[in-house]
């Protein structure tokens, strides 16, 4: 046991934070650093700079542009940096979602077609799971594909479909058999072009004011049967298998960390009565509490990579994967808590009605602008990718054995 | 001890309520917040018809000579329907300065102005570097003969964009951070120097950023004591924070009747979600939290004209306390109860969320209280 | 709405101090504030001290010694100032528990034994309601009673009885149809005398040290039938009454408000670094958060007492009144852990192994070892009287429709 | 980064945890704690027989040359039995000391004594005043010639009754809460002077009130620098921490697996309490608050060897506050799930608790160790 990083280890993290200084543009990383999301030409373009370095999809075999010479660690400390930084990752429905479903499930057309244009962003792909009365119970979803001849022909409505307006393609999941006796049997995984006749996006503006997810309506959508991934009726094993991969990166341990250090920053400089914020004992003492709690996640992070790094055969299922999505999420919400008690009065600013949100220095510090809608929109984490909830009911099944 | 409305209070209430069941509906709402004041000029009016905007102020006058439990009973009405007019900002704080600090002669020409809807007032005390300390103010006000110079900044002065008259502390004396030497002005917003520039609050409300750029103001702009302008502020506020409490206990009830409907109707697994035990102990928990937050808005109601001053504040910071810590509590289980969909603008339970968020924002957070509390000593100060 | 104690009220409450004052024995009352027990015989001078000025049970109809002109809210004043002093409070099991059942379901003949000795604890009485199986899931229990001519023979266990080895008299829920179709059904409710053959009770030393609880055995125990309590089989009525009574008792306000009183007091001496403990930060932060919940507490108990001051018919179902046992009891953990805080280090002396606790000033301050069992023996408070968990199932099905 | 055991530190995990599988089940703990000294000197043997007593200590002084992970190993399993014997006061505590402080004949003489299990040291630092703060020293040190005498008395001394050697801190110049001006002494407890009274401490083991009335030492009896003792003293602790840390999971995973077991066979309503979902959410959190534990532990491993000071400092502050944190709720969420059994002496449960509780108390609490945290300018120091 030794649970400090080696020299190669630190190394290569150097290499990595040397290579995106020099080629990450300075606007993405200040519209990063603020608390905002990229752009999608910022997306594009910093996606496209990765996968020519081939630090985009290291998690894909070899043959695909993968890196299987790298640990899991190396992984890890390459996404870290990303998320510290911060810069783009790469688009987590193209690489960690679609692309491994492929990989797993995909014919060799499939996998010759998409699997560079993922990696490249040249298709940028949302996801179609969800539906209005298929939330947590995801395999009760109803939209329907019926085969007609090469094609089937899809019917539904699918929601909360995160950047929707940006892709180009869908990847979800229909019901291809209504007459099976489980709702998990009868399901089929298609990819879709989003200007197919029949697709409607319809934005949903949430409560921060921002526009990030979407409903997306199927009205008699003609889909070719060669966009089918993996076996008709059999979706729910690629769905099944989607939703278990990379359970590290949803801890967002980088993104907590640079969130923290910006944080700190802010506050020896905000004010917080006779002396700047930092020096307020609550608000040091929840920072501290949280830095305790973000230690402990990041400690269990590499345990889990530890473990991701064993061959597959070896590896059994580790509790403390299950800390990762519930402390993960509570702790990204604390810090926008944090966040809110530093901006004080002045986070009350809200969005210009008529359209971007405030960014004139004269009003307000943009990080406290951006406090309270972040804070709303980080509610979303303990209710998305699995609600706390339902993490609790997979942890009672699966470790507990209760 | 009683606890029982009396006739004249409950059918203030009905009256209220039915009001706002009837025209504050969530899409009624909608359409206000897309008017030219972002809040309804119609709404307004009917207040004034009712006799809200006159509620605090004394028979003699022109007001109705109601007392705390009055204004917190209309907060929370208005709480339950998030309202968007500036009622708070006119009717109990700047109605407070006006009835605590204003002189007669102010009063009867001010107060029938504002009983009628005719006249709106605001009040700034943020300053950019004051966060939630009322003595914190550099903004000064100096001697022009029997007159007053005003120079400064006021920051986040809720719906100081359509206010009449800006309420303002101003520093008459010592140091930036001293609790003596402020004092409060009544600045009429058209007067030269003073410009305002107003903005939604994150909760859909109005705020405003006033500059005062040698405001000359006459002698009786001074309202009470020139160097002992604090002990009114804090007068005012711990009254505004009775009439707050009320407000976020009628938008934390209002969001947990949503939530409950939600939990009932929504299904997931072939079940209604609200038959889930862990959702039934987070709701019940909610409800605990409610019953607190009831029970501390009716001490709020209870201490707001308690005349001893620290006593007083003693007794709302715990209220604001409260107040911040079951309204987050209330407010994110709403939202994870409900899932995705309390996330959506077109969703009514989402804009509690947020309202709630900026209650306990307001007038210092339950952390800032807290901490002011520990400072005095305590609730029960050991004998 | 008039939140504020009338005259009247002030007046009482300053009477209640000044004749307990008066008349409470100086080691009766220095035992209780040090937060021991009363001994068996400070409970029963005490009591009957208060039952002779007419205290006792103010709450039972005036032709049993009650106080109909008394309204709720004056009974509470009573019972904080006896918390608060601290004094012994009138047992529960005889003036709240039994007496109460006995004027509603008694007979005539066993109104006139019991009720006057259940005030002056002429006869002290345990409750034998849990057994080994039947905790959460009282009505599952197993105790038979077979009748035979002119008795039941009890078969059966109790446990976690209460202070059983100081009883005279034990009430009792027995199974009296086991073919009943509902568990509810076929249950009766007995007094059985103490020293009845048959009878064994058995210590439960708990955590802390304490012997407070006991195990009660019931073998071939013979029982007049004029010891039953109600009608045959329908014991569960006089249960369900007697576990909805007097919810305001739950939330211990008085008893509260003394120890956080009590706690400031010594935190002003008691070393805490630098300066005495109450000049710590994070000891005054949790302090004064317990002071605002318990404020809350207070505040909800009023409003339920004025609930209780309304006629019968005029009550509705109070949602308050939810509040009082699940924060009550969260409130007294809360305090009782920051009295371990308090303590530190010296918190750890431990009780002498050959009896009776460590009390010597020159080892540790008695608050100070008392600390940590009194925090181990507070757990209880959210297990018994209906745990937190099954409070909240209440909630669900009574207030929030679920 | 590794986090796999090797060959022989798996040895040594397996031969502990046969040993206490074998010896130390719940029935024989009860016989131990009515010996004669309160805890089992058959076991004592056993463990000398291991190889434990002489785990960190070098090889060349007749140690064994373990690090920080052994001997957390150790301590977890330990924890998962709660042993009562003296392993931390001598060979963590003590044997910390004697490495780090001792010179090299000092250790020639002891190491192998504590080896063999003839040993056993303890280390008194608490003081009636002194709560949580190693700096907080009155007992006295004055120079005596070429030796020194000392003065005054220590408290709650874990397993001071039966040490053959008490090593204590007194002040040797300064005031009394001067981090400069302390030494550490190395006090045979048959010294003329020295009384002692042993005691139960609240989770069963033992603890002594010292009093150092006049006791004369020799020059050698100071261990490391006569003014900068508080070094020495914070090294140990981390240390002690780190082995504490160690002793905490293990009690709390043997803790979590004890309430699962409960959850899975006691009844109510007609089925196992563990299909209840609230009970299961609970136990999900015991889960995630355990592993963190586990995490931090591992963690405290990690960086009991750092060598600066400072940052070392910080990280055991972090792994205190987040093992009395986990050890709180897991304690009281276990009782919970238990209900009454687990709240009486003849079930093991409870004993866990009270251990945890006592554990998250020695060496500071969480709330001490936050606030020190706070002081060092938390975790990660703004760049």
């Amino acid at each position: 046991m030794d649970l400090r990083f080696t020299d190669d280890e630190r190394a290569f993290r150097q290499e990595v934070r040397d290579w995106i200084d020099a080629n990450l543009p300075a606007d993405t990383r200040e519209r990063l650093a603020a608390g905002r999301t990229p752009t999608k030409e910022m997306q594009l373009n910093w996606q496209k700079k990765l996968n020519a370095k081939g630090w985009c999809v290291p998690h894909w075999p070899a043959e695909w542009g993968g890196r299987s010479d790298w640990s899991a660690i190396k992984r890890f400390i390459l996404l870290e940096e990303l998320q510290g930084t911060p810069a783009p990752i790469p688009l987590g429905f193209n690489c960690n979602m679609l692309g491994p479903v492929l990989i797993a499930f995909g014919t060799e057309e499939q996998k010759k077609f998409f699997l560079p244009k993922l990696a490249n962003l040249d298709l940028w792909f949302c996801q179609g799971f969800s539906e209005p009365g298929a939330g947590s119970d995801l395999a009760s979803l109803k939209t329907r594909a019926v085969r007609e001849g090469d094609h089937y022909i899809v019917n539904g409505q699918k929601t909360w479909t995160t950047l929707a307006q940006y892709a180009d393609w869908i990847f979800l999941l229909v019901r291809t058999n209504p007459e099976a006796t489980k709702q998990q049997e009868g399901i089929s995984f298609l990819v879709v072009e989003m200007n197919t006749p029949g697709i409607t996006v319809r934005p949903i503006i949430t409560i921060d004011g921002a526009h990030e997810v979407n409903e997306v309506f199927f009205d008699d959508v003609k889909v070719p049967v060669a966009n089918l991934v993996g076996t008709e009726h059999r979706g729910w094993d690629c769905a099944k298998f989607l939703l278990s991969n990379e359970r590290t990166g949803q801890a967002r341990v980088g993104a907590s960390k640079d969130r923290m250090r910006r944080l700190k920053l802010i506050a020896q400089n905000a004010p917080g009565g006779e002396r700047p914020m930092i020096e307020d004992s609550r608000f040091r003492e929840r920072l501290v509490e949280v830095e305790v709690q973000l230690k402990a996640l990041e400690m269990t992070t590499m345990r889990v990579l530890a473990d991701e790094n064993r061959q597959l055969s070896e590896r059994k299922p580790n509790p403390a994967s299950s800390v990762l999505k519930i402390r993960g999420t509570e702790i990204q919400q604390s810090i926008s808590d944090l966040y809110v008690m530093a901006a004080g009065p002045y986070g009350m600013v809200g969005a210009d009605p008529d359209g971007d949100r405030w960014n004139e220095p004269e009003l307000a510090p943009e990080w406290a602008t951006l406090a309270q809608p972040t804070y709303f929109n980080w509610r979303k984490q303990t209710i998305y990718g699995g609600s706390t909830e339902i993490q609790k009911n997979i942890m009672a099944k699966a470790f507990l054995g209760l | 001890m009683d606890f029982d409305l009396s006739e004249d209070q409950r059918l203030l209430q009905d009256s209220l309520t039915k009001l706002l069941a009837d025209k504050y509906k969530f899409e009624d709402r909608k359409r206000y917040l897309k008017s030219a004041t972002y809040w309804s000029q119609e709404m307004w009016e009917a207040y004034a018809d009712l006799g809200l905007l006159g509620l605090p102020f004394a028979e003699e006058d022109g007001g109705f000579g109601a007392g705390p439990v009055e204004v917190m009973l209309m907060a929370e009405a208005m709480g339950s329907a998030i309202t968007l007019e500036p009622w708070l900002a006119t009717v109990v704080m700047g109605g407070g300065f006006i009835r605590h600090g204003a002189s007669a002669a102010q009063r009867a020409a001010m107060v029938p102005q504002i009983v009628a809807g005719k006249l709106k007032l605001a009040f700034g005390y943020t300053e950019p570097q004051s966060r939630h300390d009322l003595h914190d103010v550099a903004t000064t006000a100096k001697k022009d003969g029997a007159g007053w110079v005003l120079e400064g900044r006021k920051g986040v002065v809720l719906h100081g964009d359509v206010a009449d008259h800006i309420i303002v502390t101003a520093r008459t004396g010592g140091a930036r951070r001293d609790k003596s030497g402020i004092g409060v002005f009544l600045v009429p917003a058209n007067a030269k120097g003073v410009t305002r520039r107003g903005y939604p609050t994150t909760d859909g409300l109005r705020g405003a950023e006033i500059t005062l750029d040698h405001v000359s103001l006459p002698a009786e702009a001074l309202l009470g004591d020139a160097g002992n302008g604090l002990a009114l502020v804090d007068r005012v506020m711990d009254e505004t924070i009775a009439a707050l409490a009320g407000e976020a206990l009628g938008a934390m009830d209002a969001l947990q009747k949503l939530t409950l409907d939600y939990l009932k109707t929504r299904k997931q697994f072939g079940r209604p979600i609200g038959t889930f035990q862990s959702l039934q102990h987070r709701a019940a928990e909610m409800m605990v939290s409610l019953e607190e937050a009831r029970s501390m808005a009716m001490l709020a109601a209870m201490m707001a004209g308690e005349a001893d001053a620290l006593e007083r504040r003693r007794q709302m910071s715990a209220v604001k306390v409260q107040i911040g810590r079951s309204g987050k509590f209330i407010g994110q289980s709403a939202i994870q109860l409900h899932g995705g969909i309390a996330m959506t603008m077109e969703y009514l339970g989402g804009h509690y969320f947020k309202r709630l968020t900026t209650i306990d924002t307001m007038f210092g957070d339950a952390d800032h209280h807290l901490t002011q509390l520990m400072a005095m000593g305590g609730l029960n100060q050991a004998a």
